[in-house]
């Protein structure tokens, strides 16, 4: 496989991959402890979305996604001792014990928030990016969303406004062809998704293969051009989730997708291409250093308090 | 103008809100009004008339069809700082948007450990008026009492207009503000300065001795009549206007209670797990350890609202009735109700629609 | 101008359209006396979608319609006396006096009923249209919305529901450029709504110029394909309204549309069109039978009583 | 099987169900069910497993993730004849299509005269289970309850969840037929026959004398241990399950209220203008020319739901917090709280979410 890619980049791409593919392994790998008492979406498998497209993104860039939000999370530049610590219920979470696992979020960095009812953040990255628009700043939005959310009528009536406006905000459908148990054919006759982005006239584009290079790539070319002006932008990414949909496990044995189907996608391991492109030194201390962050966020995480029960009654109302 | 003049220049309901909307609008850059028809050529019953020729066609604008992601888009807003009014000319249409006011908007700033803030007014105008029917006059009040998270008021004079929408906007919550079509027109007094009506305390707009009359919004008007009424044969209601329904005053209607020892609760809305069961029920948990008081609620018929306008008037409570209710309550004798007519506001209106 | 249409053909055509006309008219006209005491959405103009459409349906197909439903009402054959009967609120009406002009209804000749929530009898159709299919019957169900329902979430839902389950719904998009006082363009960046259908693989048509003949063949054509198992169609109807949205009286005067934008639909006046077609007796003939159908209707509304108080209580629920 | 022995037959509460639908289904072909999920592997906890095989891909199917037009379907093909059942694996998610079913489906009889019925069902599923969070353990049942021409039943044995679906898919109305997800395992007697449980009969679950506990949905389960633990000290308190929550059997609660002169209600919901509220507004309406009783109610903390489990226990009543109130209210005295656990449903519940 040939890139362009520099060197710094690639180990770039595969230093942010691989943290989010280990942290989750690890939630997997603990999770039958109940320490974390909350429902775990594991992006495992879909790191190359998160990470392309964030690749694309500067500092000052906003994010919206959905309760499969790890990635996403990490991908932005979240906080990881706050995310595990979430995980784990403590006060130290960036939620403060009070967003669980589905709803991430770290202001500071510009990961603005999830939500866990399908499709529902959609316009406020659309509301996000018209203020900052108006307000003359230069600000790019992105969303990311599944391909269940398509078939919601929010995002159809999103792109609409969004076109409308000249919205700064790029639109990304992790396509993974599933939602929960259901393919895709069996809620569309026509998943099509570019050609209904266009026809409210919004340029699309469609990544094949879990690329995170040319999802990056894409991603740039459509955040340029919002930046400049142009307006909103629709990518569909294709993706697979290699886990069950909800909890620590796979699932091959629920029989509504099959071994084969997963295991091309498994051999096809993002994480694994992407590696083999770096010096095998390199990746051997990005390897390391990524399992010492991770040590250290989960002993964080273990190490810290609960939230006392006033709590409970605190952050209802802003003052 | 001298201060003390200033402060008897009377505006009509719709003038104050306008007034609070373009003084805040001037005050704060981040203030913006959207929402079906605000700039078309009536405004919203003048509400929000001329404010994008004021302040720019970005700050006062019209939406397509779609309340669900509009709503979502004013949460975006107000998550990148900014204040949104969103305005609804039937606060029935809120059915469409339910989720993102209850799922996210309401919920926003708790799940993310306060680190997020969704302050946004939603204008919400109760679309009765002769014929409108089922979908077009329902008043959801209760809906949003219900939920954690979001703050309701409905003011009934021009004055608490004026200052609950400036207390709205600069609310850093969800607020739904509760307009009702048949207090546009009427006139009060209303200081030109900036003030602001705080959530959480009721108003006594009558004073009485025999009975306690809560009544919500447009009924405030129905139950001051009443008050009238009931004056003309010798009986004393004390009138409450709740003001704001959450958070709900009911110190203020608590102690009303316990000196007449009855509760007439008048909603603009159904009765059924509606705002005046929840005053009902706080009235008798504050005062079973005193004094128990007599209670009794009137709203809607349990119907939706027929069309025509026999049913129509029987649908909802008025003066008259209000005023025979609270009569059987403190005489215990039911058949009495006074002479008169249909509400001039109510008589008078005919569109627009 | 020349037409294949048969003189019948014609004559049912002025006739429908005539009658729905001088209804509104008649309705208009005593508007100011507060006998009717609703508000009415007047289709004065708009007669040939729902006629044009109406035609190409068989007595068993039902349609749907919206609050502007005067037209599809009597297109469809409601009866007259019971539509004139519930605008003055009597209890002779088809709904009792419960239903106003809004929700104008007749199971009797398929008009299934209209909402005043724009949008929200589309799914209705849809789900209608799915349950004949199912239970093997050849119904074919129509549905009539305006431009501005096209940008509810819940069209694009029903959209790909129908889709998916090849329900024999015909959608009918009236298209009368403005949403009350709105334009389109304020609403939408590209009206193409027939290229929003055909993303959703649901075949498109437009037909421009109020014309109820092209109405018509266009709607048998979708009509015919639809019965044989073709699955849903989708048609977009230019038409015009020439009164105010909402109210007896034009509103030229609001500014938010050209008094000569509107001469230029008033003065091709489909019914004066067609009716030019027709031998000048034969069309006295008609004039006069549907004056005399009128004053009928308008006669026994006036005559009949109001609901007594009892039925504010009766059908909330069904037996 | 004889029948003596057939009435012994234990079912949970999820077979139960199922085998109410698969019953209705077989007796009446328009019967269907839909829903996301409903034909996945894991088949609504059971509920509507294997529905597809035995009658049909068209008679329980999933869909595409569009609440809003799939309950629009719902009313179409109710309107055409057919008696659909629509699930929701979260009641929340109701939110999405809160004007289909407010607007449309609870006021289409009404609207046009009573020609048109639209018998539906809406399975709605509360969420709870440790860490769901605030968008998924919402109970709104109060929503229905406000809102003439819809039902709205909640039963909490397997025995009236088979007979509630039977009548529930019978009516003639949309039915929302909520169902907690900690009730699906609770074993029960079921017969096998064909039976109805009428909506509008609240049922005496324990009786007692000197409270009466009103719990809704799961916490009749925890109310019933309450009962338990009171007794252990020597106090009996009568526990009520509306069952139906609109119609609301009053009477029966009422006459409870009376004898034992005490009302704790303890809802599976927040508290403010909720099920709690009405019961106790209606029960006072009732007895204040009699026996005015002491209130109290309990139910969801006022805030959203927080996802980390010692402020998720704090949120939700529980057994032994129901206990300690009721002893407050009979006794004067604070401070006293049953030893125990965790409910077995929730500590052993671990998915599937
Ligand atoms: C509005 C809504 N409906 C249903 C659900 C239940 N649900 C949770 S995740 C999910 C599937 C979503 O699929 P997709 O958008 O493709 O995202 P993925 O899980 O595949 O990442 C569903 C149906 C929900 N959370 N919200
Ligand atoms: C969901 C909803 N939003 C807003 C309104 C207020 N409203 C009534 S009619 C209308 C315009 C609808 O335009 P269109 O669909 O083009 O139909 P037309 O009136 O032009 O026939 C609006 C916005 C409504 N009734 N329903
Ligand atoms: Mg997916
Ligand atoms: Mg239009």
């Amino acid at each position: 496989m040939l890139t362009d890619a520099s060197p710094e980049r690639l180990a770039h791409l595969y230093r942010s991959m691989l943290r989010i593919r280990r942290v989750e392994e690890r939630v997997a790998a603990i999770y039958h402890t109940d320490k974390i008492k909350s429902p775990v979406h594991l992006s495992i498998g879909q790191e190359p979305p998160s990470v392309g497209v964030c690749e694309a993104l500067a500092p000052q860039d906003v994010v919206f996604g959905t309760y499969r939000g790890h990635a996403l999370y990490l991908a932005k530049g979240g906080d990881l001792r706050g995310m595990v610590a979430e995980l784990y219920g403590k006060v130290t979470g960036c939620g403060r014990g009070k967003a669980g696992s589905m709803h991430l979020g770290d202001r500071s960095v510009g990961m603005m928030g999830t939500s866990a009812v399908v499709a529902t953040s959609i316009p406020h990255a659309v509301g996000y990016a018209w203020a900052e628009r108006t307000r003359k700043r230069d600000t790019v939005v992105a969303v990311f969303f599944g391909d269940g959310a398509v078939e919601e009528g929010v995002f159809p009536e999103s792109l609409n406004f969004a076109a409308l406006k000249n919205a700064p905000v790029l639109f990304v459908c992790e396509n993974n062809l599933y939602a929960i148990h259901t393919p895709i054919h069996v809620r569309t006759p026509k998943p099509n998704y570019c050609e209904r982005a266009e026809a409210h006239g919004i340029p699309a584009e469609r990544i094949p293969g879990n690329d995170v290079l040319a999802t990056a790539g894409a991603a740039k070319r459509a955040v340029d051009s919002i930046r400049l002006g142009g307006g909103p932008r629709f990518l569909e990414v294709e993706t697979y989730r290699w886990r069950e949909h909800v909890g620590p496990g796979e699932d091959w044995h629920l029989g509504y997708r099959s071994r084969a189907e997963g295991d091309s996608w498994v051999e096809r391991d993002e994480i694994v291409r992407i590696g083999a492109m770096l010096d095998p030194d390199r990746r051997a201390s990005i390897d390391a250093s990524v399992d010492d962050e991770i040590e250290d966020a989960f002993a964080f995480a273990e190490a810290r308090e609960f939230p006392r029960d006033e709590e409970l009654y605190q952050h209802v109302f802003q003052p | 103008m001298s201060s003390s003049l200033e402060a008897q220049r009377e505006l009509s309901y719709g003038e104050a809100l306008y007034e609070a909307t373009a003084q805040e609008m001037e005050r704060d850059p981040d203030v913006f009004v959207f929402g079906l028809g605000v700039d078309d050529p009536k405004g919203m019953y003048g509400t929000t008339q001329d404010l994008h020729r004021r302040f720019g066609a970005d700050r006062n604008f019209d939406t397509p069809l779609s309340e669900d992601a509009m709503t979502g888009v004013a949460i975006g807003a107000a998550l990148a700082g900014m204040r949104p009014i969103h305005v609804h000319q039937r606060m029935d249409f809120l059915l469409l948007c339910m989720n993102q006011l209850v799922n996210l908007a309401a919920k926003t700033s708790y799940m993310f450990g306060g680190t997020s803030a969704v302050p946004m007014v939603v204008r919400a105008i109760i679309g009765r008026s002769w014929g409108q029917g089922a979908q077009h006059s329902q008043a959801l009040h209760s809906y949003f009492m219900h939920i954690p998270g979001i703050r309701v008021v409905a003011p009934t004079t021009p004055y608490d207009a004026k200052g609950c929408m400036l207390a709205a906007i600069r609310d850093n919550n969800p607020v739904i503000f509760m307009e009702h079509r048949m207090l546009y027109n009427l006139r009060g007094i209303v200081p030109e300065d900036d003030y602001v009506v705080p959530f959480g305390k009721a108003r006594i707009l009558a004073q009485g001795d025999d009975v306690t009359i809560v009544a919500i919004s447009h009924m405030v008007v129905e139950a001051v009549r009443a008050h009238h009424h009931l004056a003309a044969i010798g009986l004393s209601a004390e009138i409450i206007d709740p003001v704001s329904l959450a958070p709900l005053d009911i110190a203020t209607i608590a102690a009303s209670v316990e000196r007449t020892g009855r509760l007439l609760v008048v909603d603009n809305g159904w009765i059924m797990a509606g705002a005046g069961a929840e005053i009902v029920a706080q009235v008798v948990e504050q005062l079973q350890e005193r004094r128990l008081p007599r209670v009794r609620r009137m709203g809607f018929a349990p119907t939706p609202c027929p069309t025509t306008k026999p049913l129509e008037d029987l649908y909802y409570p008025n003066a008259r009735t209000i005023a025979a209710a609270a009569h059987t309550m403190i005489t215990g004798k039911d058949g009495w109700i006074p002479e008169g007519g249909e509400a001039r506001e109510i008589a008078e209106f005919k569109g627009p629609f």
